[in-house]
């Protein structure tokens, strides 16, 4: 994670509603993991002072040149108004690549990776990884409308089996991805899903994986305000182990999203906690946060960036 | 123009810093996520986030809010504890040749006593930070800063428990005077100031009709509360001239960092601007020297309530 | 959707208003400069520049600086007088079917009464706002909105010499518990309340060393001060809920007027947007009738402090 | 004056340091009068929420074509910076024309036109109306250096006489304007001077001119905060005729530049009252700012737009 300025190589459209700008900045671009993220800043002199996170859509290496990483985003506020409204030869002001990526499988394993809307930009690059590692890659894709499916010309181009759903059943199933997930787990032979999308979404696919014991990572997006772990404003309710004689509903932890994520074991998060529902308001001894996915053939998470002040 | 090299090295109740510039508590982790950034040994200091008796969860989410130039938090002072702090962050910092500032914080007296007292064998921490007026605990009434009683308590507790460290009380805007309240801290022991912390705010997404923040009312940080902190710390040093005061409050830049010098602070914190730029607290320093050399002013103490006033 | 269109009729204090968007105090002058670009009567009321017993010429100038998101300023109620206003500025806002609310300042209890006694002959004049907080006059410790004794005192005397006008009084944000002061301020007779004014703030020239006002000190305003706003209104109105009041503090767009009123206010007042954009209070007219059409709202009253909070 | 947008049709640079960008904007550039200016609205999501005023340097009337007002600058700081950046096509939302511009003489009359530095703005517009109208314009302008200078071209085909001076001696003469004043006011038999730019030089130059019993009108620039007279943020102290008995020194009223100027009679402006020093502090019975130009052949002016709420 460094701070550096990017150049603005390309900015292209996908689809009807997303932007895509490829930054030529290479310590960024040589680190980045797939489900690590890159934190913006928007103009010097605007009233919106924060920075805005984005995944990693995709990371080129191109031969003799610098190495390229490529985000994708739809317009929200001022701050994506902004950035769609950038042109090649642009500088931008980057700090990353943030946080924990996706765990690779220790042997080959197929691989499922299921997205909502804008929020599967991190499978892409994570696909690719995955496929040069010699992984099987099966992808489900939803969306609410046709436009809104995330480049599915390259889903196809990826995956080995594919699925997409639109809620209003303009391309592919009509529905949700959350529909077809256990079916398609089913036909691929999942032996591991990789998710990303809106947070009902995740928890549904959690869900679903852990009926099936089928390990689940998750990539979440939750608020920031500094996105390198200093301010504790993106922490998510997380499941520790819980201590000798301890309830397990108090065995919670709140964890960064920016470092401590955004990749978490979807069976360890407290979904209902998230966002609007209150875990816990009181105050109680903790531990150090426990996100470790769980074993299964998957790497164990590595606690290096364990949260010091938290 | 003859130009002398600034020199930037400056006391602050007794302390010797390379520079006037920390960053404020709860914006740079425990220095160890700032690292990644900043030589952390190249700051006049590192307040760190404020530490509690026992680990503290904070709130729930949402904690935080973007508002026009600045920012709501509702953390909660998410915290692992001072024996934490002992054992983990201090050893890590001072092996970095960091300046310690600890900030300490708690619901009742007793726990900032206690807390104090354990800081009082730790060798290395440099000062200690209180923080009475942090705006985000559960009952707004229960502010200590917003009572001069209150205040002395704190400060007289935690003062007799470190009677050999700089203890600085950090003093919260939402008051009718502060100066009652910087007077209650000062005789009851404190050996500086910090202003200001956050101003209580709320803000609320129309089209969910609900408060951004779920705990309602959160802390206003950014530039958008600069004027405040220039007015607060004028106020203040006009009433102490003699009270160092550590500067906080919507600092972007080196003449920032002048601007609440000159208003009366002898160092300033680097607060919510370590979220836009994590360097910002290293890139000030320069900026300052080239200020003083530009201004002919040998030491930063010339700068501190330099400001001209009319008539 | 059922879309009806939406009744933006509002009731405040027994009045009956054309919508809940004023402009607030000092910042469209006697409506005569406003004019030029809204016509006066498409507005729920204007609230005039704060007039005094005879003319004040305020302070000297530097008299504004720009902030962050903000400004400050330090006019010191510079205006003609009561008198003048009665004779000259109230015949043409009712020629122009605007409907008035005067907006009142004194530096002591006996003139703020005898402005009050003046407009009780005055036809015409819709409400009145009791500016007791406005920070900019000489002695910060006079202003009588820090203290709930002085407040009542002004607003006792008020109410007794307009028993039959709607009186507002506007509180400052500067104090420890607003809640304390509108207590003060109901008890005393207010028939509605007007928050917030500005915040005490400060801004010095680093290269002139200089306070960038002639005052020294000025009131911080614009969008900066928003959540300060909706924190002090949610407050008051979840202390006092029956208690109209006239929202203010940053309001830029349509969407803003809503965030006051969900946090509970029955009208809203713009006032530095209408520097930014004169046209400002005509067009959030439309962009509330829009959002209530949206959420299938049909009065106004029904989005005042309808923030719907956690658990 | 009204609101209104205006399309970027030129952007062009004058010397060193200064930027022009023409603006078509039919309706307020028809209105304009030499001495007014227009506030011109930064981005929507800066955080310099204020407008920017700036002087009618030229007004373009072409044929058949909508009529365009032209301004200049220098960098000063976010605002000017950002205008600076700005292209042709792009559209920029501005307030004008606002003020009382200048009192034209009512008969044929030698004026000589002093401006300093970029300040020399709304001179040039006066100029060519001046000259519309028969009289005879002289000029003396004055900056840092050579660079400084606006548009010196234009001051040679406009002037019948004109004397340029240069703190540093690059062009004409070493000096400041008010060491020629004198000297080119008695050789082109100056009837009235019309002068703009740092208070220092307005003071100085309406000095002389007292002295010489000369007629003279000044542009002011006071930081102005809403640019229509609603705020009295941007006054000037102004002496008005004392009442019956009342000491002149109290005959002392704060005028808005944005409003009841920027163009003031110099003779009647208490200079050493604006800037830092108060004027006087306390607080008592003022009349309606009365500003009127001296009565010397020149149209009085008119008090339609006289303070209301002041
Ligand atoms: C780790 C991470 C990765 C992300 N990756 C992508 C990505 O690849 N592509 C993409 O389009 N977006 C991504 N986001 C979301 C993106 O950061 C927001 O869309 C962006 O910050 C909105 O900025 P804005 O100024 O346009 O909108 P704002 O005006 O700031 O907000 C508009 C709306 O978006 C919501 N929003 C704002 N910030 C976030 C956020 N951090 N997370 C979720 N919702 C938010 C707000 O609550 C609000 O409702 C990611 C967020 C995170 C935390
Ligand atoms: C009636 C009027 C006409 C003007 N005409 C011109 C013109 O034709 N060309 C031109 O270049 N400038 C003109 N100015 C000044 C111009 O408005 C400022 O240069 C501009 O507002 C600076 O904006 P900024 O954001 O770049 O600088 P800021 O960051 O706002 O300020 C930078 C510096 O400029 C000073 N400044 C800011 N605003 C003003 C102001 N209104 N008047 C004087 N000084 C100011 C500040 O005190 C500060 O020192 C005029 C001002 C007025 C009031
Ligand atoms: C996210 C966040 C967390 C903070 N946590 C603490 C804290 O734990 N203790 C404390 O004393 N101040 C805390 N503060 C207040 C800052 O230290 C600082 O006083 C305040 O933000 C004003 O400075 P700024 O505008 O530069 O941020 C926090 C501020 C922010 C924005
Ligand atoms: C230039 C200026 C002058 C003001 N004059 C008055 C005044 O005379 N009386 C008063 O009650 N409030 C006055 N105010 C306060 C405003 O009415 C309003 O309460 C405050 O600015 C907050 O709203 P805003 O952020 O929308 O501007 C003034 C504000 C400004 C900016
Ligand atoms: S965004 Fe600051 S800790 Fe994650
Ligand atoms: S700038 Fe507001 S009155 Fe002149």
């Amino acid at each position: 994670m460094l701070m550096a300025s990017g150049e603005i190589l390309t900015h292209k459209r996908y689809g009807d509603a997303y932007h895509s700008l490829t930054i030529v900045s290479p310590e960024i671009g040589e680190q980045a993991r797939p489900g690590q993220f890159v934190s913006i800043r928007l103009r010097e002199d605007s009233a919106q002072i924060l920075r805005r996170p984005f995944s990693v859509y995709r990371m080129h290496k191109r031969g003799g040149w610098a190495s390229t990483i490529e985000i994708v985003f739809d317009i929200r506020g001022a701050g994506t108004r902004y950035l769609s409204q950038l042109r090649a030869h642009s500088t931008i002001d980057i700090v990353g690549p943030t946080g924990r990526g996706f765990v690779m499988p220790k042997r080959r394993a197929h691989c499922l990776l299921v997205g909502g809307g804008i929020g599967a930009a991190p499978l892409f690059f994570l696909a690719d990884e995955l496929r040069n590692e010699g992984h099987r890659v099966d992808f489900v894709m939803g969306a609410r409308t046709s436009g809104l499916l995330l480049n599915p010309i390259d889903v196809r181009r990826l995956a080995s089996v594919y699925r997409m759903t639109t809620e209003d059943g303009s391309q592919g199933d009509r529905g949700r991805v959350t529909d077809v997930l256990a079916e398609t787990m089913e036909r691929c032979g999942t032996e591991v899903v990789y998710a990303c999308g809106p947070h009902p979404m995740l928890a549904a696919v959690s869900e679903i994986c852990m009926e099936r014991e089928t390990p689940v990572q998750v990539a979440v997006e939750e608020l920031m305000a500094c996105g390198y772990g200093a301010c504790m404003t993106c922490v998510m309710p997380v499941r520790r182990p819980p201590k000798r004689g301890e309830d397990p509903a108090d065995a919670v932890v709140y964890a960064r999203a920016c470092t401590d994520g955004p990749v978490f074991n979807g069976a360890s998060i407290v979904w209902h906690g998230s966002g609007t529902e209150p875990v816990a308001a009181d105050q109680q001894e903790l531990t150090p946060a426990n996100v470790a996915v769980r074993d299964t053939g998957l790497d164990e998470v590595e606690d290096e960036h364990a949260p010091p002040g938290n | 123009m003859a130009r002398t090299k600034a020199d930037l090295t400056t006391k602050l109740a007794g302390l010797d810093l390379v520079n006037p510039v920390l960053v404020a508590s709860g914006t740079f982790g425990a220095g160890r996520e700032g690292s990644h950034f900043v030589r952390l040994s190249e700051l006049g200091g590192v307040i760190v986030k404020s530490m509690t008796l026992t680990a503290w969860r904070g709130k729930p989410t949402p904690r935080m809010c973007e508002t026009p130039s600045g920012m709501l938090n509702a953390i909660g002072i998410q915290n692992k504890g001072v024996d934490h702090f002992i054992s983990e962050d201090l050893p890590w910092l001072l092996k970095r040749d960091a300046t310690v500032v600890a900030s300490i914080a708690g619901n009742t007296v007793e726990e900032f006593v206690k807390v104090a007292d354990k800081l009082r064998t730790a060798k290395g921490v440099a000062a200690v930070e209180v923080n009475i007026s942090c705006p985000n605990l559960e009952d707004r009434n229960d502010m200590f800063a917003h009572s001069p009683e209150a205040t002395a308590a704190v400060i007289g507790g935690v003062k007799e428990a470190l009677p050999r460290m700089p203890v600085f009380a950090k003093l919260s805007p939402n008051v009718t005077s502060l100066t009652d309240i910087a007077a209650a801290a000062v005789e009851a022991g404190a050996d500086g100031l910090s202003l200001i912390n956050t101003l209580m705010g709320m803000s609320i997404d129309v089209e969910s009709r609900r408060s951004e923040l779920a705990g309602t009312y959160g802390g206003l940080s950014g530039p958008a509360i600069r004027p405040i902190a220039v007015r607060a710390i004028h106020e203040v040093h006009s009433a102490f001239p003699h009270i160092p005061i550590i500067g906080q409050g919507g600092v972007m830049s080196a003449l920032d960092v002048i601007e609440l010098m000159l208003a009366g602070a002898s160092v300033v914190a680097v607060g919510t601007a370590n979220f836009v730029d994590p360097t910002t607290s290293v890139k000030v320093i320069a900026g300052i020297a080239d200020y003083m050399t530009r201004h002919e002013i040998a030491s930063t103490a010339e700068l501190v309530g330099a400001v001209k006033l009319e008539g």
